[in-house]
């Protein structure tokens, strides 16, 4: 069974991707007792999938890193990694929380030493990878997986492979009866900093993302580049494998579109113009880009960054909402169609990709958060007394780039601390 | 004021826009386009000679003040119905309907191209299906190949000869429709009811200009 | 199977002697075999179709439209209206949704209608057949019946417009519905997937009036029906069917070309499945002859 | 307080290294080499049993210092966790058996690899001491806010929330700042629908009300000093006398001021009244308000029946005369005003143009809301505005409809969108170039905000634009002034609804810094270390180096030019000891003694094994963890190199490459971060000082003759796992081809 140790001066921050691990270890930081809930098997969230950050062109990991080594230095966060908070319920000062924990089959003991995946034959979609590769059904979750233990997944669980797993362990790490548990946890606070996640692109039914398989989605494009990912760094296209250096992107996939998501998600202007600049690091001159698109959204400093891209000479920008894409079957090539609304020039142009910039969805919808909150029509809490010491922060809150998400769980902390700082002194 | 600038002050100003939600089905979403142009690169028409502006150029236009550009065009006419536009408006404007709106305010107050060819086919339509209720397609076809006098319509219909040819044969154009056609019984019934559409129509319309 | 019923708007295209006759004979047929029993509305009027804006305006269009609800009303209550005919399905149904959402509307259209002695009360529903034999039927019943297989024929689902949007068969997507397809296998017919122009127009209208720009598209419509192997083509809608059909031998002429496919209905395909002869699904009505289907027709 | 010291050593025989390795060899080096003789070897060391032993060890034998030989120091934290006691990491697995083949021939090399990382860690711990924490601390808790706009008022009430009395000082005579000039302001709650009061009356009251606020208004800062925990601000208040205040930390929130648009003649202003900018609109709206009629034209009080508004108005200037940054609220704030004419008379006209309209997130809605309401948004770019009488004509290049001259005649009003500027105070970091431009912006930032007598400058260093946001983005609260942090748009272009948050983050990260200081700890990124800088005044030359480095103005001088260290403000880089010539900088737990000791500690094979050693210097955050991946990837790596991780490469003291040649090693790897204007140091210079100084090794190496290329610096990043491996496996090829150090066996 899982000890957890949390009273009413404890705040529960849920969810743990950079908003969340800012939370949390801001909150310790300043004194306070966290309990960290992550529903995956280690911590990092979605910018630990992310190649390079913009405008700065540096490593999520890197932020990553420092963020790890503030965690595992500061006693006063618990960290309860494949578990979800399925309810949530009390007022201000004294809610209580029911985390339900799914069984990793690997203990403590584990030493990410590597010999259960050498022995497991069973493979299983990567999901860090968004399913762009394959990986072993015993596995890490990724190279800067924290906790830095291996999981086995379910699916190999009573069949032989995991007893393959078990023989394979000398440090008797693996445990196949573990059980699902259900703990109750007390907290004075919560912020609930759950992310967000890419719109589907399958319901974005002109530009073809279900049927052609050389238009792909923006977060997808970040795994091709990155030299941890499935390519290794090399932006092969999906179809053939082959470089993929005329590369298209679509900006407001799903965004800024009544028949989709109504919000502007904010980062996507951004990101295409920073994967660009992918498309140029691996392939120089030949890398081209061209980017389709209603108005760009380089706010504040970003400008130069837009500027920059701007002057670049292989990228090119066409202010139109692409109306379709097709498939040249014989080449693999994608065929974007619109109109070029500045001065009305219309086209139907190959390329040997196509992103979708896709738009930017609350993970867990107000609707569906398990407690009484007040959320936009686009799912993202409202920052509103009426949710008590209920406090979103990050995407959860709002369509935020990495820095603001930051600034917003910051925020949050203080707002939990607020609360948990009246219960002690109420306590004394 | 001389014209030209008094020309010159009407653009850019919102009479037209006013004009146009007013007067014009559906006339009162032009602003709410955001200039995406997917309808235009939707249109399946709009890549053909004729075409001189896509919808979302027509919407800038109406703000713009365009009138007479706009009453003038082709484009409305180019109008297939195929409603492509108005299922990818990320606005959700009814872009088709706005199409058409256009068209039959033009074509009321005779700023419509002459001698347009849908334009023409528009009016045969409407005036056959409402004369017996329904469509003949016979007299339909013949008044379109004799839009342009006599001889240009032996011209056209000869064109079309096989076509006719081909549909007779498998008895889906029936020579005899031309003396005892297709149509409604309550001719009379159907003939007051659109009568009294087009008043009460032209009574809102009065009522929003005043 | 319980009978069911439903008033019947078959539209101008689809009348004796008129260019979609052999649509509605095959629909006759196919709803015997259902056990479906359309009733005709008394004394329908045309819908004005699409076309109808420019010289009808917005009110005359929807009183026309309006009329049939009420005569729908009046003399099957309680029956749901179903068209064959996409223009004519669309064109209602658009009207429906304006007057079920403006009172104003509603009331002007009374008005009108009152010189017609009508009244339109709102009630009766405006369905296309393919949604009831999707929705009402679904696929599996729709195949109870098949006794011939269509095995071997490979047919390109051209959808078209009107049927798809703006309001299209609930499941299906605009941009590639896979209704036509599914109902071509359900007749042990081979559906070509990858058709890509399933959804392009054909011209609508403007086959009339603007030949040339209509038959561009056409041509690009059946081309890409040869590219994919196609023997047939099948469609929902009379327009797309007349369309794509007659304008052949033209679009021969003018491009150099040597099409010759049949552009078949669904109806025509299940009416055939279900052992109707050549007759009862309207071969005789094509103007380019689906043979390889007259054989199996006549196949006993 | 400082117990006996007893070092203990415990060696693991997990993950293969028991296999790999021969455990009995390494425990005599312990013994022999090490000088440790308590030495544990364990099947399993990081198993409950093996933690247990070592806790054991601890807490019943005394052991105040161990050594763990077992993985990588990144890897099985939660089990080798032991707060108590000083611990060094030798990292056998993935430093050594995982980046070497399990072959026969490499087994030699690869014990001898593990041996020396064994030397290595009980050389380290020897040179440890457990950090008790800064002794020189403060306590005040009292937080001081500069500035009472809207987002000083947020911090300040935010703070008095939490339970910390509060400081606000304003410059001018009422609180509210920009936000109290609004007639109304843009919604930051559902519906997005229409402007919504300025909130700024409900603030001033609450904040009137609280007793846990004190506010100096008409003042300024005369100076500041100290450091988290004991700040004193001189207060200069409007009597003309100084009120001093003792503060924990503050929060400086100077807002901004409009872009200038007396610049913009070209767009009308100063020709007309009739053209404005958006502080002036918001003065004709609330004028009209309190009149309760409708926005009149200034030129002549007729009511306005035209406006257009211009947007990026002397921003986005590609041409480097105006602001090349966009200001971000702009278009809401537009759509906004527009929203005053519409809301108060449709039959209005109001356009926009604009470029890109930029209404992220829920602004969307209120753009979508504003063009319900009829407000025509027209995508062009303003070429002029030319008054005329009553009215003024809008020439413009209208992008959509592509007409070069097209225009708006009859305008009864234009409102330009100009820009943010910030109030930033002195630009420390500025290079007098020759240029009117620039001495203009020397002349424009000579009035210092918070007049700190840093040694290194009396404002906070800016990062572009005077704007004094932090330059990362996972970290948008990394000051580099330690208990100081700048927020809403001081730091960067923002509208009220960010203000509030950036106010509220702040305010937490302020309230962090002194309770952090209190106990002696440091603050980001190193939060929660107790080491702290000594300094040997007896062997300071007072070069200045140290005070001069600092990335974060921690040291000043003291009356006799010695330098003063401000542990507080200290974020334990160790740049300062990297710095100096004389290695009188040092912390308990990193000093040049420790990584020296290390360094000498490695084993040097003769000049004729042709067994080269290569010293690689690693930034721990970067660097090491990039090999620590490659490793996981089992990459192999040469097996002559030794890796020390640095905790910056800023901290890298010249003697250690020195020694290192001179005891024998064939070459030296410096690996840190990226530098220059993206640079990517969390610790802002550090490794662009390490490549500055390193530059000058060259002639060292000369005066040895060894050379040049024996002593190399990389910018590695921390996904460069790949690439790591290969410019390790590259530079031991080049130690062959220039041939073994003569130096070895000295």
């Amino acid at each position: 069974m899982t000890e957890v140790v949390a009273t009413n001066e404890t705040i529960l921050v849920v969810g743990g991707g950079i908003s969340g691990m800012t939370a949390a270890l801001e909150a310790a930081e300043t004194g306070k007792n966290v309990v960290l809930v992550e529903k995956n098997p280690a911590i990092g969230g979605r910018t630990s999938q992310l190649y390079r950050y913009f405008p700065k062109l540096c490593h999520p990991i890197c932020g990553l890193e420092i963020n790890l080594r503030r965690l595992k230095s500061n006693p006063r966060i618990r960290l309860l990694t494949m578990a979800e908070v399925t309810g949530i319920t009390g007022a201000k000062g004294d809610y209580t929380a029911t985390i339900r924990i799914t069984p990793r089959y690997v203990n403590a003991n584990c030493t990410a030493c590597g010999d259960c995946a050498k022995a497991v034959g069973a493979e299983i979609p990567n999901p860090f990878n968004y399913g762009l590769n394959k990986m072993k059904a015993a596995y890490l979750p990724n190279k800067m997986a924290y906790p830095m233990r291996f999981v086995l997944d379910k699916s190999i669980i009573g069949t032989p492979d995991a007893d393959k797993a078990k023989a394979a362990c000398k440090y008797n790490a693996i445990d196949l009866d573990m059980q699902e548990e259900t703990v109750q946890i007390k907290a004075g606070a919560v912020v609930w900093a759950t992310g967000w996640q890419p719109y589907d692109a399958n319901k974005i039914q002109p530009y073809g993302y279900d049927r052609f398989k050389n238009v792909i989605t923006s977060v997808e494009f970040e795994r091709l580049a990155d030299p941890h990912g499935p390519t290794s760094g090399k932006i092969l296209r999906p179809s053939d494998g082959k470089e993929a250096k005329n590369v298209a992107f679509i900006q407001c996939a799903g965004s800024r579109d009544e028949n989709h998501l109504r919000h502007c998600s904010r980062i996507c202007c951004m990101a295409s113009l920073k994967q660009t600049n992918y498309v140029e690091e691996r392939y120089g001159n030949e890398g081209k880009s061209t980017i389709y698109y209603i108005d760009i959204r380089a706010i504040d400093r970003f400008e130069d960054f837009y500027a920059k891209v701007q002057a670049n000479p292989n990228v090119s920008f066409i202010k139109s909402k692409v109306a379709k894409v097709t498939q040249d079957d014989a080449s693999g090539d994608v065929i974007l169609h619109g109109v070029n609304t500045e001065g009305y020039h219309r086209y139907a142009t190959p390329h040997d990709l196509c992103v979708l910039a896709v738009g930017m969805e609350p993970s867990v919808k107000g609707a569906n958060i398990p407690a009484e909150i007040l959320a936009d029509s686009s799912g993202f809490i409202e920052a509103d007394p009426a949710n008590g010491a209920f406090f979103g922060a990050g995407c959860a809150s709002n369509a935020l780039d990495v820095n603001r998400s930051v600034q917003s769980a910051t925020a949050a902390a203080l707002r939990a601390i607020q609360v948990v700082n009246r219960v002690a002194k109420a306590e004394v | 004021m001389s014209n030209l600038s008094s020309q010159a002050a009407a653009q850019y100003n919102n009479n037209f826009l006013k004009e146009v939600e007013a007067m014009v089905e559906e006339g009162n979403w032009v602003k709410m386009c955001m200039q995406c142009g997917v309808c235009s690169g939707s249109c399946p028409t709009n890549f053909q000679a004729g075409w001189d502006h896509p919808p979302q150029e027509i919407f800038m236009m109406i703000r713009a003040g365009k009138r007479e550009e706009v009453l003038n065009s082709q484009s409305m006419w180019m109008c297939t119905s195929c409603y492509n536009c108005i299922v990818r408006c990320p606005r959700k404007l009814p872009i088709t309907h706005i199409m058409h709106g256009l068209a039959n305010y033009a074509h009321r107050l005779g700023l419509a191209p002459k001698n347009q060819p849908t334009r023409h086919f528009a009016k045969l339509f409407w005036n056959n299906c409402i004369q017996t209720g329904r469509v003949n397609e016979l007299k339909l076809s013949l008044g379109l190949y004799f839009k342009d006098g006599f001889k240009q319509g032996i011209i056209n219909g000869l064109a079309m000869k096989d076509v006719a040819l081909g549909l007779l044969k498998a008895k889906r154009l029936n020579p005899f429709e031309l003396f005892k056609a297709h149509g409604c019984k309550d001719q009379k019934g159907i003939h007051a009811m659109l009568k009294k559409a087009h008043e009460i129509e032209e009574r809102r319309k009065a009522i929003k200009t005043a | 199977m319980a009978k069911k019923e439903y008033a019947f708007y078959p539209g101008c295209s689809s009348q004796r002697g008129a260019s979609a006759s052999n649509y509605l004979k095959s629909v006759d047929s196919m709803c015997k075999t259902l056990d479906i029993k359309l009733t005709e509305i008394p004394d329908w009027n045309c819908c004005s179709a699409s076309i109808g804006y420019a010289e009808g305006g917005e009110l005359p269009r929807h009183v026309l439209n309006a009329r049939n609800f009420a005569l729908a009303e009046q003399n099957l209550p309680g029956q749901e209206i179903v068209a064959t005919c996409a223009a004519c399905w669309l064109g209602a149904r658009e009207t429906k949704e304006r007057l079920d959402a403006s009172s104003q509307l509603m009331a002007d259209t009374n008005e009108a209608l009152k010189e017609a002695g009508l009244e339109y009360k709102g009630e009766s529903d405006i369905r296309h057949m393919v949604e009831v034999l999707i929705e009402d039927f679904g696929y599996d019943e729709l195949k109870k019946p098949v006794v011939k297989s269509l095995e071997g024929i490979k047919f390109a689902g051209y959808v078209g417009c009107q049927t798809n949007r703006p309001f299209g068969i609930v499941g299906e997507s605009f941009e590639n519905p896979m209704y036509l397809d599914k109902l071509v296998e359900m007749v042990g017919g081979e559906a070509l997937t990858g058709y890509d122009q399933k959804v392009t127009c054909c011209g609508g209208a403007l086959a009339f009036s603007e030949p040339d720009k209509a038959q561009a598209q056409i041509k690009d419509i059946v081309e890409s029906a040869y590219d994919h192997g196609a023997e047939m083509i099948v469609t929902p809608c009379p327009l797309c069917q007349a369309n794509v059909e007659i304008y052949q031998g033209a679009i021969n002429k003018k491009y150099g070309k040597k099409f010759n496919i049949p552009v078949m209905y669904y109806s025509q395909l299940m009416t055939v499945a279900y052992g109707g002869s050549a007759k009862d699904a309207g071969l005789d009505g094509q103007v380019i002859r689906a043979t390889r289907l007259e054989e199996i027709a006549a196949k006993r | 307080m400082a117990v006996e010291k007893k070092v203990a050593a415990y060696i693991c025989q997990g993950c293969g290294l028991g296999e790999r390795l021969d455990t009995d060899a390494l425990v005599d080096v312990v013994k022999k080499e090490g000088k440790i003789q308590q030495v544990k070897p364990h099947p399993f060391l990081c198993s409950s049993e093996g933690v247990t032993m070592i806790q054991n060890d601890i807490d019943n034998d005394g052991v105040s210092h161990i050594m763990i030989g077992a993985c990588s120091r990144r890897a099985k934290t939660d089990a080798f966790n032991f707060p108590s006691v000083a611990m060094s990491r030798a990292n056998l697995r993935e430093g050594v058996i995982w980046i070497r083949p399990d072959t026969e021939e490499a087994r030699e090399t690869t014990q001898e690899m593990a041996e020396d990382y064994l030397r290595m860690g009980c050389a380290e711990i020897k040179a440890m001491r457990q950090p008790e924490g800064n002794p020189n601390t403060g306590t005040s808790k009292t937080l001081l806010v500069v500035g009472g706009g809207i987002t000083g008022m947020t911090a300040a009430l935010e703070a008095a929330k939490t339970g910390y009395p509060v400081v606000l000082v304003e410059k001018s005579g009422q609180l509210g700042g920009w936000a109290a000039k609004l007639h109304m302001r843009v919604p930051s709650h559902e519906p997005y629908k229409a402007p919504v009061d300025n909130g700024v009356a409900g603030m001033v009251s609450a904040i009137e009300a609280d007793p846990n606020i004190k506010v100096y208004l008409n003042a300024t800062l005369a100076k500041t000093s100290g450091a988290p925990g004991r700040f004193q601000a001189e207060i200069a208040t409007e009597s003309g006398s100084t009120a001093t205040e003792d503060v924990g930390a503050i929060v400086q929130a100077t807002g901004f001021e409009l872009y200038d648009a007396n610049k913009l003649p070209e767009l009308g202003y100063g020709a007309s009244p009739n053209v404005v900018d958006q502080g002036g609109l918001e003065q004709l709206a609330r004028e009209a308000a309190e009149r309760g009629g409708p926005i009149l034209r200034p030129s002549d009080g007729q009511p306005v029946k035209s406006v257009v508004f211009v947007q990026c108005a002397g921003q986005r200037d590609a041409s480097g005369t105006h602001l090349a940054y966009c200001s971000g609220h702009c278009c809401n704030t537009s759509i906004k005003q527009a929203m005053y004419f519409k809301d108060a008379n449709a039959d209005i006209d109001t356009t926009v143009l604009y470029t890109d309209l930029r209404t992220p997130g829920n602004g969307e809605d209120f753009y979508r809301s504003a063009q319900e309401k009829g407000v025509i948004f027209t995508k062009g770019k303003v070429a002029s505005v030319q008054p005329a009488g009553n009215t003024c004509k809008v020439n413009f290049h209208d992008l959509i409809l592509d007409d070069q001259n097209a225009s708006i005649e009859n305008a009864d009003l234009v409102v330009l969108a100009t820009g943010q500027v910030p109030n930033s105070g002195v630009n420390i970091d500025f290079k007098a170039v020759e240029g009117e431009e620039a001495a203009a912006e020397v002349e424009k930032k000579t009035i210092s905000i918070l007049n700190l007598d840093y040694r290194q400058g009396k404002d906070v260093p800016q990062l572009k634009y005077g704007f004094t946001d932090s330059h990362f983005i996972c970290f948008p609260y990394e000051t580099r002034r330690t208990g100081i942090y700048t927020a809403g748009p001081v730091r960067r272009p923002m509208d009220i609804a960010q203000a509030k948050e950036d106010a509220t983050g702040a305010t937490l990260k302020a309230i962090q810094a002194l309770e952090n200081a209190a106990i002696g700890s440091a603050a980001h990124p190193r939060s929660g270390d107790l080491s702290y800088p000594s300094v040997r005044l007896e062997g300071c030359t007072q070069c200045k180096r140290c005070t001069v480095e600092c990335p974060f103005g921690a040291i000043d001088e003291d009356e006799k030019r010695y330098p003063l260290f401000n542990e507080s403000r200290c974020r334990r880089c160790g740049t300062c000891m990297g710095a100096c010539p004389v290695r009188v900088i040092s912390f308990e737990n990193y000093s040049v003694d420790t990584v020296g000791s290390q360094i000498k500690a490695v084993s040097i094979p003769d000049e004729f094994s042709e067994k080269p050693r290569i010293l690689v210097l690693a930034c721990e955050n970067d660097a090491y963890p990039a090999m620590d991946m490659a490793a996981m990837n089992r990459t192999e790596t040469s097996s002559f190199v030794r890796v020390v991780p640095v905790r910056c490469l800023g901290s890298v003291n010249t003697i250690w490459i020195t020694d290192a040649l001179n005891s024998g090693y064939d070459g030296v790897m410096l690996m840190g971060c990226k530098h220059g204007d993206e640079y990517q140091c969390h610790f802002v210079k550090g490794s662009e000082l390490a490549n500055y100084r390193m530059s000058k090794i060259d002639d060292t190496l000369k005066g040895f003759n060894l050379e040049t290329d024996r002593v190399q610096t990389y910018e590695v990043a921390i996904t460069d796992i790949d690439r790591v491996p290969k410019l390790i496996n590259d530079f031991e090829k080049r130690m062959f081809e220039i041939g073994m150090s003569p130096f070895k066996g000295f």
